[in-house]
């Protein structure tokens, strides 16, 4: 049996037809999302920076279809992906951006800040690598409360570079954490390449050291890394501790903003060739009926006409509330 | 608010902390207790002793030398509801995860529109004398008081110890907590059941007509000290703890100050940008331009801390100067004037042999 | 002290910061240039543009995400002889090193007997507007102020910029560098050769009679507008900068202060423990009794920074708020007065519109 | 040939008796001094904390012996043999500890803040890990200043678990920074072992994965160290970029402070036994003539005497000098 074909048996195994709609529905939800976000900011509608997920859909996607609804998920500033692939509500998200009363964080967090606790979503700092150690602790305390509920977290290559992040991962073996660490590897922090910030490529390595399971995809395959944490979550669920997976993936825009930034001098188009033909979006969409394709996209186009308008209707908050929440 | 005195049972301020911190982990098991050794026999100075032992290692644990992650910890099993009590042996560490106490348990609340609660206390002790030097003697609360979202709290006897870390743990907020370490061995009068100090209510801890004194943390006392030395000259000093130092009770202070006239600071700290800065400020704008009050502030030498104890006795306020740094204030330097020095050296604090 | 004009060129903030660097990296090869992204095509807003080019990537260098061991880096390396700048495209990120900043950078000269010398340079960036929240805007300059053995410097002109860059690049100690992102487009006389200015010398930017005002950083700009609304109310305001935050010039804070009766500082920061609070306590401290002054603070808000700009408006001092909270000390509250409207709109400072 | 008969052969070839007579001038330095300030530690003349070197005495002295004098050294609060294997003064040594102006740094540091910048001994810090990031720092002017120097950091098992410390990895080895690493491993952060602090022991494994190369030495011997540093300091100087040892060594008094704690509940009696058995000062002897043993030891005895009555008729700094050094 050759590896493809077994790959495919395995994908097949695990994925029926359902679970196919279901992921290309979010693939789909989040890079119109991205692409709505990036025609509307230019308006000044929204005033805050946007990060956008455009290229790195499919990692979130593939991993938050393994959990549960009790399960919590983590992420970063670049967190749109994550949010939207976490169930959050598209309304909320919308109107946070356009720093409305009815945002996810009342129109104080914007979008480097979504948060959606009632979802199970930690709210996301803009401070690289800080999320991963609050998750962790998120994630120690369903195992003290006897929660059936792991955290997976979401971050950057760049955070893995943070002295927290080694930390966190000794802590969490040390412990037996139920935490799934997701390493979202586009190659850039900002516009500096993994080379020029990683004495080597061997983060898996490192992070089997600690004698967490890491397993790297190289090829952007949304199957196999949904296999992949598949296995990760239910190694966890055993109680067999923490887990790690470093995907490969590609940021299309620019590092914050709507634009691309391909003639800057730091990468050219020739990179993102290979992403652009290896798009997980336009793959998973092969694999599905017109019919269904085009009762997704129609759904997706009201749901995202609806936010927009939810957020321009939405009231600002009043000047007062600039004094609540400063404590609980 | 003075000391109440309605209980028999005189308690350390270690023991008090111990206490209230079995009290509240009894109460309420989302409680933990966890950091660098809080589990070994020294058990913080004894601060956590018999915690253990009580309540197990799921709840008392130590941890890895990551002060950093392990306060995103804490923030993150606050945020799903627990009430972890992070300890560090000195308050000079906390400067390793400054970036998760600044950007992250002070804002969650804020930033993320209230969804968020992070109820979790960071204890640490203030280190002084037997050459600790510059790196085991901060006392670094004012930069916790100048960010919003933070409680901070510097209890000066036992018995707001005990009520104070209460309040902390059901605090929803996150509290930092210090403790001077010469405070420990000090005694009071507490009660034995649980019981909570109001948070942001100063307390008059003497009553005096001539001059107001705010003493920090263990200044509390070298002020009282200094009050005693002050009556030979005539001087009757009113001495306040504001206990909590955010948020802070202003009114108080400004109640006496209305009656004095007099204002001296002394903090266990730094006055650049300290808690004595803070009060002055608050108390000037409170007053208004016809204050006509003289208001001034003393606390460490504006210098690291030395280790040898020729340079090390000068570095921190103590009751002679003190008591003189006053007398100047209410007398003028014209007149010269000495506590006496029997006892003045009956006043100084017992000095506190390590090693630690 | 006032701003010279011999010169003939006018140069923005940014600029200033560059030919600095490029002029001290000419100078002194000992010198060099880190920190995340300081040699990619945005070169930290233009900051470092060309110097990569100019210098070579031995002198001018990106690193990991790694702010801490960064942080020991630097010291390392001026202990060892040399000149590092280290920049941060937030103060905010300042959070993740404090612990080699509070507990190494200031503390080895004097823990070390004076052996040893840290001349290192920190860059950081406040940002402003855009809904940069919570994490990107802080100022947390006191913090450093705090404590002895660092020196803070936030100039608020491009003249300033270059002479004070170029200050903190010859000093031989760890200096923390403040720029308002606002201020970088703001255009000043700058002299094409090399210059310092003196640190710890406030400079008198508007001449008054009747108010003093202190502002800090972008704050002075904000002051600026404010004294040119409140001439229509009549009052004549003194705008005072101090470009240097520790040491302290306070002796020209006090003489105008003695003139004019009337103090406020306006802040770039939160108040509590801030520098609003150090100016004002030195102030009370130096002027005694009888200063019969009126001295107030302004800041941001006391609350976390919001990103929405229905808030976000209201979280800082602005030319109106200034004007008309002056205009309350001076004539009271029983009178109200509105600057012009017209006014105040060209007075208010240009939106600065993101993405960065 | 055995392994045993090869590893003699490898140890006398770098090895001659006059290098035997150094290090077991410098190991009897160490123990003598550390004895010295036990005994004199309850007259309360050193009033501030010691954290005693003793029993760990090998590692300074092998790894110190292989430096050129170019070289530079980083230690911790527990540096006293870091400080005398790099032939620092021991009369300043003592003044500093009876807080006197003739100290190392006229009586501000004390035990934990050592310094002799004049022999390269960097000044060190009672924040465990801080002085690895500020040691690299210093590696990395020697290479910008193309000085001939490398700089060894010592650093305890418990630092390796700061951020700071994979952050230090990492940057030295993309920067192919000369700089050896030694971490003393012990065993305890104060009383806890690292069973309790750390995921895994595997290190090295992990150092390695920033293709750092690492040695792991077990067994104490003082020549196996020195071996080692050898090769990794030789590798140093050929531009290999950063090398690391983890040697295991032992702690035979309390954390802090003259005493033994062996009745306290964290460790027995029967864990030192192996290492007092192993104790490189009296192995080291026993390959020396008793002549040799005599004169050195006298000469330390009169070292030692003079130390003391230097540092008892030293004057205590003036009190004006609170004031002076906050800046350079
Ligand atoms: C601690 C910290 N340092 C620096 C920055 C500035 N910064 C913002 S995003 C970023 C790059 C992060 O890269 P990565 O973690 O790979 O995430 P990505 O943006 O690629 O998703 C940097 C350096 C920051 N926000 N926080
Ligand atoms: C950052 C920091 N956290 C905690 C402490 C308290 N402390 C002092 S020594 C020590 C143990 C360090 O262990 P290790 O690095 O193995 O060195 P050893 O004492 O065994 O030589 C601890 C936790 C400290 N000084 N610094
Ligand atoms: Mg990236
Ligand atoms: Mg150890």
């Amino acid at each position: 049996m050759t590896k493809a074909i077994s790959d495919l048996l395995e994908n097949s195994s695990r994925l029926d037809i359902d679970g196919l709609l279901r992921i290309y529905e979010k693939l789909l939800l989040i890079r119109r999302t991205e692409e709505a976000i990036a025609r509307i900011y230019p308006s000044d509608k929204i005033k805050s920076p946007v990060h956008l997920s455009i290229g790195q859909e499919a990692v979130s996607v593939a991993v938050c279809d393994v959990l549960n609804a009790e399960d919590v998920v983590g992420s970063t500033y670049r967190g749109h992906a994550a949010y939207l692939a976490n169930g959050g509500s598209l309304n909320q998200m919308f109107a946070e951006m356009y720093g409305k009363d009815t945002g996810t964080a009342r129109g104080k967090g914007g979008s480097m800040h979504l948060v959606d606790m009632e979802n199970h979503f930690l709210g996301s700092s803009a401070v690289v690598g800080t999320g991963i150690p609050v998750a962790l602790g998120y994630a120690m305390a369903m195992k003290k409360l006897g929660r059936d509920a792991l955290v997976t977290c979401f971050f950057g290559d760049g955070a893995t570079e943070e002295g927290a992040f080694m930390e966190s991962l000794n802590f969490a073996r040390l412990h037996m954490i139920p935490i799934l660490f997701v390493c979202e590897n586009n190659g850039l922090a900002i516009h500096t390449k993994t080379s020029a910030r990683w004495a080597t490529d061997k983060l898996c390595q490192r992070v089997e050291t600690y004698d967490i399971p890491a397993r790297r995809i190289e090829n952007g395959d949304i199957f196999n890394m949904r296999n992949a944490a598949l296995d990760a979550v239910s190694a966890i669920r055993q109680g067999q501790g923490p887990q790690f997976l470093e995907c490969f993936t590609y940021r299309w825009k620019e590092h914050v903003g709507p634009g691309e930034d391909y003639n800057d001098d730091y990468r050219g188009r020739d990179e993102l060739k290979p992403w652009l033909e290896n798009d997980q979006v336009t793959r998973v969409a092969k694999m599905i009926s017109l019919e269904d394709r085009e009762a997704i996209a129609t759904a997706i186009e009201r749901r995202l006409k609806e936010a927009e308008e939810f957020a321009e209707t939405s009231p600002f908050p009043e000047p007062e509330m600039l004094y609540t929440d400063v404590f609980a | 608010m003075s000391l109440p005195e309605n209980s028999q049972r005189v308690l350390s301020y270690v023991d008090a902390l111990r206490e209230s911190a079995e009290l509240e982990m009894s109460n309420d098991e989302n409680v933990f207790v966890f950091g660098l050794d809080v589990d070994d026999h020294k058990a913080i100075q004894g601060s956590t002793s018999g915690l253990v032992e009580k309540f197990g290692p799921e709840r008392v644990f130590t941890t890895p030398l990551s002060e950093d992650a392990m306060t995103g910890v804490a923030i993150g099993a606050a945020m799903a509801g627990m009430r972890p009590i992070h300890v560090h042996i000195r308050m000079d560490f906390l400067m390793l995860c400054m970036n998760q106490l600044i950007n992250i348990a002070a804002k969650s609340s804020y930033m993320y529109g209230g969804s968020v609660k992070v109820p979790m206390v960071v204890r640490s002790m203030i280190g002084k004398s037997w050459g600790q030097g510059a790196q085991h003697s901060q006392a670094l609360y004012s930069m916790f008081m100048h960010v919003p979202g933070l409680k901070v709290i510097a209890p000066s006897n036992a018995y707001d110890a005990k009520g104070a870390l209460a309040a902390a743990i059901q605090d929803d907020n996150p509290v930092i907590f210090v403790e001077h370490r010469l405070l420990y061995p000090t005694e009071a009068y507490v009660p034995e059941e649980r019981y909570t100090i109001e948070l942001g209510r100063a307390r008059v801890v003497r009553s005096g007509a001539d001059v107001t004194l705010v003493g920090i943390s263990n200044m509390v006392l070298e002020c009282l000290r200094a009050a005693e030395l002050l009556e030979d000259a005539g001087i009757s000093a009113e001495v306040i703890d504001p206990i909590t130092l955010a948020p802070l009770d202003t009114d108080t202070i400004v109640q006496s100050v209305q009656k004095t006239k007099y204002l001296l600071i002394v903090d266990n700290a730094w006055t650049a940008c300290g808690a004595s800065a803070e009060i002055l400020s608050r108390v000037v704008e409170t007053m208004g331009t016809n204050a006509g009050a003289d208001m001034r502030r003393m606390g460490f030498a504006p210098t690291s801390c030395p280790t040898t104890p020729a340079l090390e006795d000068h570095f921190y306020p103590n009751p002679v100067t003190i008591s003189k740094r006053i007398f100047e204030m209410l007398r003028g330097t014209a007149k010269h004037w000495e506590p006496d020095s029997k006892k003045a050296e009956l006043a100084y604090q017992k000095q506190f042999k390590g090693p630690f």
